[in-house]
């Protein structure tokens, strides 16, 4: 059953350079309930797509789309309002470096408070006389604050950000992303830039969040490693062009597309015994610059199988709900 | 936090002796304060000092009275031609300059800006006789001259008119303060011209900058309205800079308001230094340096105390320079 | 927003300037007189506004003896002096203040003599000197002038703004104070308004005076309220900031003019716009030099230049209203080739800068002087003179006249009383200075003894005849370059009547009315 | 392989001349660059491009009006004043004054302000922390103040004017550029460049100022902005050119009397004013645009 | 043999803030002793502020030590002058966006430190130059590009060419991956243990990724709050780490979450 449904998806941004095809028909499918990993590498065009499954996109960025549904709405055709309750409600997001997604001239109380459920007008003014809404809503960020783990309450939501630290900032913005009970959690990177111990803290705690609460939580992060034993479901996107998409086991153990098999290999680098300072696997070549994108398939010079096809766009071919977008995919014999 | 004041006290000390050293050396060079050529520098500016602070700064040629009265009067009403203009510039500004900041690029911020760019490159002074000319162009009564209109006899209690008038209200009812304000009118809008423009680009880069950042961004996924935006997330990030940076421009306000003061012939710091010059009494300059610029010094400390207590992050920074 | 003037009990009038005192015994700039003569004080006699016949003041008669040489006055009784803050009269005016009020300018030994002399000037003194020899007490409301010799001018001089009288009581309070310097800045006299404060902005207010023995006034409050720049004083009068406006800016007047709620009120005076030639000076020691310049320079061109309809042109000293006006004078009208070839044949050295002195009048924005000596300087470099304006402040140019180094010099005279001695003499006597108005440094035998001459002539006729040959020797001598009579203008808001103006003693606000402005 | 060939076929352009070109895609700025080469051009050439002399005086054409107002000779193209000088020819030369004194003291400032300013900000101790407290004190001085008691020192006359107005803005010039090279000193290619032992000039000719040209062009910008405004009020206020010579503000101050009879003697100065610090503003936030954009 | 580097007693002090009366100091980095030895690679761990950059920032000159020596093949660092010091260690800045002077071709930023350190002729530079870059795998044609026309490792490249281009004996690298992809780091990884085999030269090396820290280093300095708590060669740090610090640190890597 899917959550989040998304078929070809293409942005398109105009700059003094030209107008280039950053996100190139990039198709999802996040399963309910699962932790969704989606990895690329830096500036492949996770978060653009992530803001525009949110509507977050600047106006000057032409987004196309074939169908995009959060399980039966149309996230194409809401009125901003109606996407504004939708994204407070339905879809919460956390980032990278979260401390600068803190308000800093406020306390840690009003910004969680915001975000509470319920807070019309008329309830505000209610509450302002009867003096009670504080009472209720310090008991329900507690609650929140116990299930992402923060243990001295009190003292955080009377700290401005500047004063904590990125682990108790994030655990914050989770905080503030579950309050409402969200269906869909995406995370832009949400361990990147901190340290191990708290990377480990952050991963394992949305990992208790889905598995508890089964919240669906898509995970966009440039790093395989850190993110693939985590999730359910894994899509893979290389120069804004999604090259494979499966379940954890089938990409792991059968990946199909030269890209994913180039990422594995990385990943592992350290598991197999390999010789001390010996050179370490990498795909060769860079990432194009956004002005130079190669036509067709976009792995195109880099890929150890390319031929002379390879110029042109493949098409995503699905094994069983496995999908791959390459013109000589690995092929064992059970999916073929 | 006290580290962070007692630089502030110690950056106000050491300005404030450079200021009295000019002053001082304005008074020597003006040889009025005494001509003792034999005597020691160092022991004549001890003297002065010390004159200085028992409130012995000289007696005025114009008027034989003290250059402390005279400087502290004609200032009081320049700073009230600057606060009432201050006023009208932020209730004109601010709101121009964040609707500039959050449709940035559109039409409605290139009308601002244009506004904002005009409002700089007016000269007050032209701007002043331009209004000064309005009433025989249109038949308009708004007064042009003075500070108040000499039927009315204020007695100098605060030595801010506005106040004093109000005070006198047992002796003309409203109709002092109400013609105080009218003398003010023209003066302001002249000033307010630079300084709403001044609060309008203030403003409308600090909004732009935080509506870049991500706590935006964050707020807006959380499904709040631009309204709740602007007026939770917004202002109390974006305004308080400002005033640091207008805080900057407090000479250059004053400046433009002693050229407007002169033009109107309000009875400000611009027309006391002016007589003063013209009538060879060179004293007033000195006086002149030490109160206006011990004002702005004085101010200037206060609000980046005052900025300490109001902004975390301001606060922040303090803690990461050490 | 309702305008101050609206206001009816008082009334705003802006002048040019500030009155330098509160006493015009002392001072006798336009300003003072304006603001004293009329307004704080009274004199024995006065001249009628239109008829010119002397009236009494306070004085309520007077007797000529049959010699010639002693007026007897009779005093008004019941005449209440000015009660301030700073003064409370305890009994009337008499003859001791009329006599203490005239010592001070004539007895040198007088307590208030040299008081505040440093505004001292020519006519503190000067009028009186040669004429009264003293001035005896009869009884409390009667007294005697005795007279040198027999003078017709004492009359005059008695309606002039320096024959006011002040308060003896007064003055003896300020002297057991120590503070004899005051008479003149917190002045007490017994006219229709009482001085109630005056600040160094040239704001001065004036209340009425409730005991005056003459009409009641019908306005309250008059004050002062001095506004140097033309174009802010005509705003303040649009705005209704000022009532009556004093010397509107010749370029305004045609605009006020069409103004349908003012009006316009304008007096010819003695004042004389001069450029006077250094005579001690070569080259305008020679005559011919002088004419030549005068020739060169286009007076109608700076008349309407500078002063479009606010003065007349004028070809001599002396006013054409005046009785001693010689109408047969001759002009020298403007002949630039004439003044061109003149020069060149008197060998006239054309590589010489010629200096024009220049007042700065005290004021930001006024620059009358200054352009008109712009014209002359255009002028004269038309037949090939360069000239250098040397634009000076008051004690710059007085520094500057006294060491006699410049070519010519722009000046204004203004006459005093209404005989055309007052304005000969200080320009031509041997015995007046550069600074009392000789400019010209002239000094000739022929015209010292002509003015001593006709002073003390009692006939009338002769005197008449006397000034026409003056006049013609001044007209051939070309000692001054006359330009212009600067009319008196004032104006004034159609609200506002029954002002006048006397061109000698300043302007009269007694029976000023002022009805609801529309 | 580990390069891309595709970067040799781009053109390689350098900074200043992609600012450039960004700069020459913005057509509102760059007319304005022209019309301030012409104001330029015309500063210089001021004398001889009138033409009348702005002292000649025209009896004949006293206060005439511009020509396309009733009453206006083609004679006068804008008129005269009341002594019959063309005022055509005068705003030219008042302009010169104005705004060719701006230029020279803008660019003197500019000089002098940028040797002492990066010396303060390269420098530590004593020597700077009194050039600093020096400078806190000067800016708490306003400007006219200052611009008062340089002209009672010297006299009032052109040149001091000029002077005035350079000796109070260059505290906040030098301020400026303190403050935004002290903001560069912490930048990582500035501390390498130092840790290779560049000398404090190589530092700054390579390091520092090809990176703060922003901050410079609105700096200069300001001061130039501030000094024909300074310039036109001591004239204005009767400090600045002394007679016959003439300049913007003084032009004004001369023909405020005639305020009723020829209004465009006042207000054609200011316009002018106001054009030419329109003009250099527009000029130079098309230059900021352009090198912000050239930056990212 | 000696020893390359020898730090001895290394203090680094910041003033303290806490009170404007008590103007103590605060340790920030100290008391250090180590060394290191040619050709071997020395990486820092530690937890973030415990005093690593401060310490390397020491050693390459950046900020003054407070006290104590550092010296190189037994030379004091502090007698030094500059050019020596320049040949002897170099650093490779963090991030290359900003530790490259946009504002500067490759070219001028590689032959900067050799114009200011050594006496090389023009074309002796250019040489030394294009030598350097072909060792971080760059080609010449790169000499005319301005930084920003690079990608993200390619810049990497140029910074380590700028290190290299002195032929320095230690290099000093701060935490140069974490502004990089882990797959990209690899990259970079890579052309540095080529330079080490081709130019023997020794690297401080500062990362948070314990595997790749196992993978390169000969030796590991713990660090925690200024001070080392363990020196050792990578396989005893690895095997059997002392202290409770290393044993968190090297735990944090790679953990199974779905037990
Ligand atoms: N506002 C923008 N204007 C122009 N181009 C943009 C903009 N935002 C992003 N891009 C381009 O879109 C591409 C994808 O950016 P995006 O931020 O989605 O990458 P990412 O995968 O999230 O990278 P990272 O891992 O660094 O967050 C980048 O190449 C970038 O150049
Ligand atoms: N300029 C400075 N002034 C005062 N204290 C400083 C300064 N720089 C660093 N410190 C302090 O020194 C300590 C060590 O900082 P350092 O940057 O060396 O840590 P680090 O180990 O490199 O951390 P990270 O892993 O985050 O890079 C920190 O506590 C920091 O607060
Ligand atoms: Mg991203
Ligand atoms: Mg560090």
């Amino acid at each position: 059953m899917a959550l989040l449904d998304i078929r070809n998806l293409s942005i398109d941004i105009t700059t003094a350079q030209g107008t280039t095809r950053v996100v190139d028909k990039v198709s999802l499918h996040i399963v309910d309930g699962s932790i969704h990993g989606f990895f690329g590498e830096s500036g492949s065009g996770k978060s653009l797509i992530a803001s525009a499954i949110l509507g977050l996109h600047n106006p000057n960025w032409k987004v196309t789309v074939d169908r995009m549904f959060l399980d039966s709405k149309d996230l194409t055709k809401l009125s901003p309002s109606e996407r504004r309750k939708i994204m407070g409600k339905e879809i919460a997001m956390i980032f990278q470096h979260p401390r600068s997604y803190l308000d800093p001239s406020k306390k840690i109380f009003p910004q969680i408070n915001e975000v509470l459920p319920d807070i019309s007008l008329k309830n505000r003014i209610f509450d302002k006389i009867k003096h009670d809404r504080k009472k209720t809503s310090t008991q329900q960020i507690k609650a929140l604050f116990h299930k992402v783990g923060i243990q001295n309450d009190q003292a955080v939501l009377q700290s401005y950000p500047h004063q904590l630290s990125e682990g108790i900032c994030q655990k914050i913005m989770i905080a503030m992303a579950i309050a409402n009970n969200p269906r869909l959690i995406i995370a832009d990177e949400p361990t990147n830039a901190m340290e191990a111990v708290t990377q480990a803290q952050i991963l394992r705690l949305l990992y208790k969040l889905n598995r508890l609460h089964s919240t669906t939580i898509l995970l966009l992060s440039n790093n395989f490693g850190s993110i693939c034993h985590l999730s359910d479901f894994i899509t893979l996107i290389y120069c804004g062009q999604a090259v494979e998409s499966g379940s954890y086991k089938k990409i792991t153990e059968s990946p199909m597309h030269p890209y994913t098999e180039a990422m594995i290999k990385t990943t592992l680098n350290f598991n197999e015994s390999i010789i001390h300072k010996s050179q370490l696997y990498t795909l060769q070549g860079n990432i194009p610059s956004s002005n130079q994108i190669p036509i067709g398939c976009r792995l195109g010079p880099r890929c150890p199988r390319a031929q002379r096809t390879c110029v042109k766009n493949p098409d995503t071919s699905n094994y069983k709900g496995h999908t791959v977008r390459c013109h000589y995919p690995t092929l064992d014999e059970k999916t073929a | 936090m006290l580290n962070y004041l007692f630089r502030r006290l110690n950056l106000l000390l050491i300005t404030a002796l450079i200021l009295s050293i000019i002053a001082f050396i304005i008074s020597l060079w003006s040889n009025q304060a005494r001509t003792v050529q034999d005597v020691n520098v160092f022991i004549l500016y001890l003297d002065y000092m010390g004159n200085i602070l028992q409130g012995q700064w000289g007696i005025s040629l114009i008027n034989q009275k003290s250059h402390m009265q005279n400087g502290l009067i004609a200032f009081s009403s320049t700073l009230e031609l600057c606060l009432v203009a201050l006023l009208t510039s932020v209730i004109i500004g601010i709101p121009l300059g964040i609707f500039s900041g959050i449709y940035r690029n559109g039409i409605l911020d290139y009308t601002i800006m244009s506004i904002a760019l005009i409002g700089l490159a007016l000269p007050a002074f032209w701007l002043a006789i331009m209004l000064i000319m309005l009433p025989i162009t249109f038949d308009m009564g708004l007064p042009v001259d003075g500070n108040i209109s000499p039927i009315y006899d204020i007695p100098m209690i605060t030595g801010f008119q506005l106040i004093d008038s109000l005070l006198a209200s047992d002796l003309y009812n409203l109709a002092a303060f109400v013609d105080r304000l009218t003398h003010l009118i023209l003066p302001s809008v002249v000033l307010s011209f630079f300084l709403t423009s001044e609060i309008i680009r203030l403003t409308r880069y600090s909004i732009s900058q935080v509506m870049k950042s991500n706590y935006i961004k964050a707020a807006n996924t959380k499904g709040l309205t631009v309204i709740q935006i602007v007026f939770r997330h917004v202002l109390k990030n974006a305004l308080p800079p400002i005033i640091p940076q207008l805080r900057l421009q407090l000479n250059t306000i004053i400046s433009i308001a002693m050229t407007v003061e002169i033009v109107f012939d309000a009875q400000g710091s611009g027309v006391w230094l002016l007589t003063s010059i013209k009538a060879g009494d060179y004293l007033a300059l000195s006086a002149a340096v030490i109160i206006i610029s011990g004002f702005i010094l004085l101010s200037s400390i206060v609000i980046d105390i005052l900025q300490m207590f109001i902004s975390p992050t301001t606060r922040k920074m303090l803690y990461a320079d050490k | 927003y309702q305008s101050e003037s609206s206001l009816k009990d008082s009334l705003i009038y802006c002048p040019e300037s500030k009155a330098l005192s509160f006493n015009p015994q002392i001072s006798h700039d336009i300003s003072s007189l304006d603001a004293t003569t009329h307004q704080l004080y009274n004199r024995l006699v006065k001249r009628d506004p239109t008829t010119h016949n002397y009236v009494p003041d306070l004085a309520t008669g007077w007797l000529l003896s049959a010699d010639k040489l002693s007026y007897t006055f009779f005093l008004r009784q019941n005449v209440n002096f000015h009660q301030t803050d700073y003064f409370t009269p305890t009994r009337h005016f008499k003859a001791d203040d009329v006599i203490f009020s005239l010592q001070r300018m004539l007895d040198q030994a007088h307590p208030f003599h040299s008081v505040n002399h440093g505004m001292g000037y020519y006519f503190f003194n000067h009028p009186f000197t040669n004429l009264i020899k003293d001035i005896v007490k009869i009884d409390d409301y009667t007294i005697k002038f005795i007279l040198k010799k027999p003078d017709i001018t004492l009359l005059d001089n008695l309606a002039a703004h320096y024959s006011v009288i002040l308060s003896q009581e007064y003055a003896q309070q300020l002297i057991a104070h120590g503070e004899p310097d005051k008479i003149d800045f917190y002045p007490i006299g017994t006219g229709p308004y009482k001085f109630k404060s005056s600040n160094d902005a040239g704001i001065t207010h004036y209340l009425n005076h409730a005991k005056f023995w003459g009409d009641k006034v019908s306005v309250n409050n008059i004050i002062f309220d001095v506004t140097e720049n033309n174009t802010k004083r005509y705003a303040k009068l649009l705005t209704g900031e000022c009532d009556i406006i004093a010397n509107p800016a010749p370029s305004q007047l045609k605009q006020m003019s069409e103004k349908a709620n003012i009006l316009l009120s304008s007096e010819p005076t003695a004042n004389i716009l001069l450029w006077a030639f250094n005579s001690n000076k070569i080259p305008f020691t020679e005559k011919k030099i002088r004419q030549a310049f005068s020739k060169a320079v286009d007076q109608n061109n700076l008349l309407e230049a500078v002063f479009y309809q606010s003065a007349t042109a004028t070809s001599t000293l002396l006013n054409h209203q005046s009785w001693a006006y010689n109408r047969r004078s001759t002009d020298i009208p403007y002949k630039p080739q004439e003044a061109l070839s003149t020069l060149q044949e008197m060998g006239y050295d054309f590589n010489k800068k010629i200096t024009i002195l220049t007042p700065v009048k005290n004021s930001l924005f006024n620059h009358s002087f200054h352009k008109i000596a712009e014209l002359i300087q255009a002028n004269l470099l038309k037949i090939g003179v360069e000239s250098e304006i040397l634009f000076l402040t008051q004690t710059e140019l007085e520094k500057r006249l006294l060491s006699g180094k410049y070519d010519t010099y722009l000046t204004a005279v203004n006459g005093k009383i209404n005989d055309p001695d007052s304005i000969f003499r200080p320009l031509l006597s041997c015995d007046s200075t550069v600074l009392e108005g000789n400019s010209s440094q002239w000094c000739s035998k022929e015209v010292q003894s002509l003015l001593n001459l006709t002073l003390s002539e009692s006939n009338f006729t002769t005197r008449i005849k006397n000034y026409y040959k003056l006049q013609e020797i001044i007209q051939e001598e070309r000692i001054y370059f006359p330009i212009a009579h600067v009319l008196r203008m004032d104006a004034f808001k159609i609200n506002i009547s029954g002002f006048w103006v006397d061109p000698f003693t300043g302007i009269n606000f007694q029976h000023v009315k002022k009805t609801e402005a529309h | 392989m580990l390069i891309n060939n595709e970067f040799n076929e781009q053109k390689i352009q350098s900074p200043l001349h992609y600012i450039w070109s960004i700069f020459l895609k913005n057509n509102f700025a760059v007319f304005a660059m022209w019309v301030g080469i012409g104001l330029i051009l015309i500063s210089l050439f001021a004398d001889v491009i009138v033409l009348y002399s702005p002292f000649l005086q025209d009896p004949e054409h006293l206060l005439s009006a511009p020509y396309w107002i009733e009453g206006g000779t083609t004679e006068h193209l804008f008129g005269t004043d009341d002594l019959g000088r063309d005022t055509l020819a005068r705003l030219i030369k008042g302009f010169q004054f104005t705004f060719g004194g701006a230029l020279v003291i803008t660019c003197a400032i500019t000089f002098v302000g940028a040797i002492i300013g990066s010396t303060a900000a390269l420098t530590r101790g004593l020597k700077a922390s009194v050039l600093h407290h020096l400078l806190d004190a000067l800016l708490t001085i306003p400007t006219l103040l200052i611009a008062f008691i340089l002209i009672v020192l010297f006299d009032p006359s052109y040149q001091n004017a000029l002077i005035a107005v350079s000796l109070s803005l260059l505290p906040q010039f030098i301020r400026g550029i303190y403050n935004t090279i002290d903001s560069q000193l912490n930048k990582q290619y500035v501390v390498a460049l130092q840790l290779d032992g560049a000398t404090n000039i190589r530092l700054l000719r390579f390091g520092i100022y090809p990176n703060i040209l922003e901050p410079i062009v609105t700096l200069v910008n300001r001061i130039f902005t501030m000094a024909i405004l300074e310039i036109a009020t001591l004239g204005f206020l009767g400090f600045g050119t002394q007679s016959p010579d003439i300049e913007l503000g003084k032009l004004i101050a001369d023909s405020i009397d005639l305020s009723y009879l020829s209004p465009w003697l006042i207000i054609l100065p200011g316009l002018l004013i106001f054009i030419i610090i329109m003009v250099v503003n527009i000029f130079t936030e098309g230059l900021r645009h352009a090198i912000i954009q050239g930056e990212d | 043999m000696t020893a390359l580097l020898r730090i001895d007693n290394l203090y680094k002090q910041y003033k303290g803030s806490k009170f404007f009366l008590s103007s103590g100091f605060r340790n920030a980095v100290g008391p250090i002793n180590f060394t290191l030895e040619k050709g071997k690679i020395l990486t820092i761990i530690g937890e973030n502020g415990s005093g690593k950059s401060t310490l390397v920032q020491m050693i390459a000159g950046v900020i003054p030590s407070t006290s104590g020596d550092i010296y190189i093949n037994d030379h004091a660092l502090a007698t030094m002058t500059r050019q020596d010091r320049c040949k002897s260690v170099r650093m490779i800045f963090q991030n290359p966006k900003v530790s490259l002077n946009p504002k500067m071709t490759i070219g001028k930023i590689l032959s900067a430190p050799l114009e200011l350190n050594t006496d090389l002729t023009a074309a002796q530079r250019k040489q030394q130059i294009i030598a350097t870059l072909e060792l971080v795998g760059l080609l010449p044609d790169y000499l005319q590009f301005y930084p920003n026309m690079l990608s993200a490792v390619q810049q990497h490249q140029v910074a380590i060419a700028r290190a290299m281009v002195l032929n320095p004996d230690v290099v000093i690298a701060d935490s140069i991956l974490s502004t990089l992809d882990i797959s990209l780091g690899f990259k970079i990884v890579n052309i540095l243990l080529k330079i080490q085999e081709k130019k023997g030269v020794s690297f401080i090396f500062i990362s948070h990724h314990m595997n790749l820290v196992r993978h390169i280093s000969d030796q590991i300095i713990v660090m925690q709050k200024g001070i080392i708590v363990e020196n050792n060669t990578t396989d005893n740090i690895f095997n059997s780490p002392q202290k409770m610090i290393t044993k968190n640190l090297l735990k944090s890597q790679q953990p199974d979450y779905r037990k």
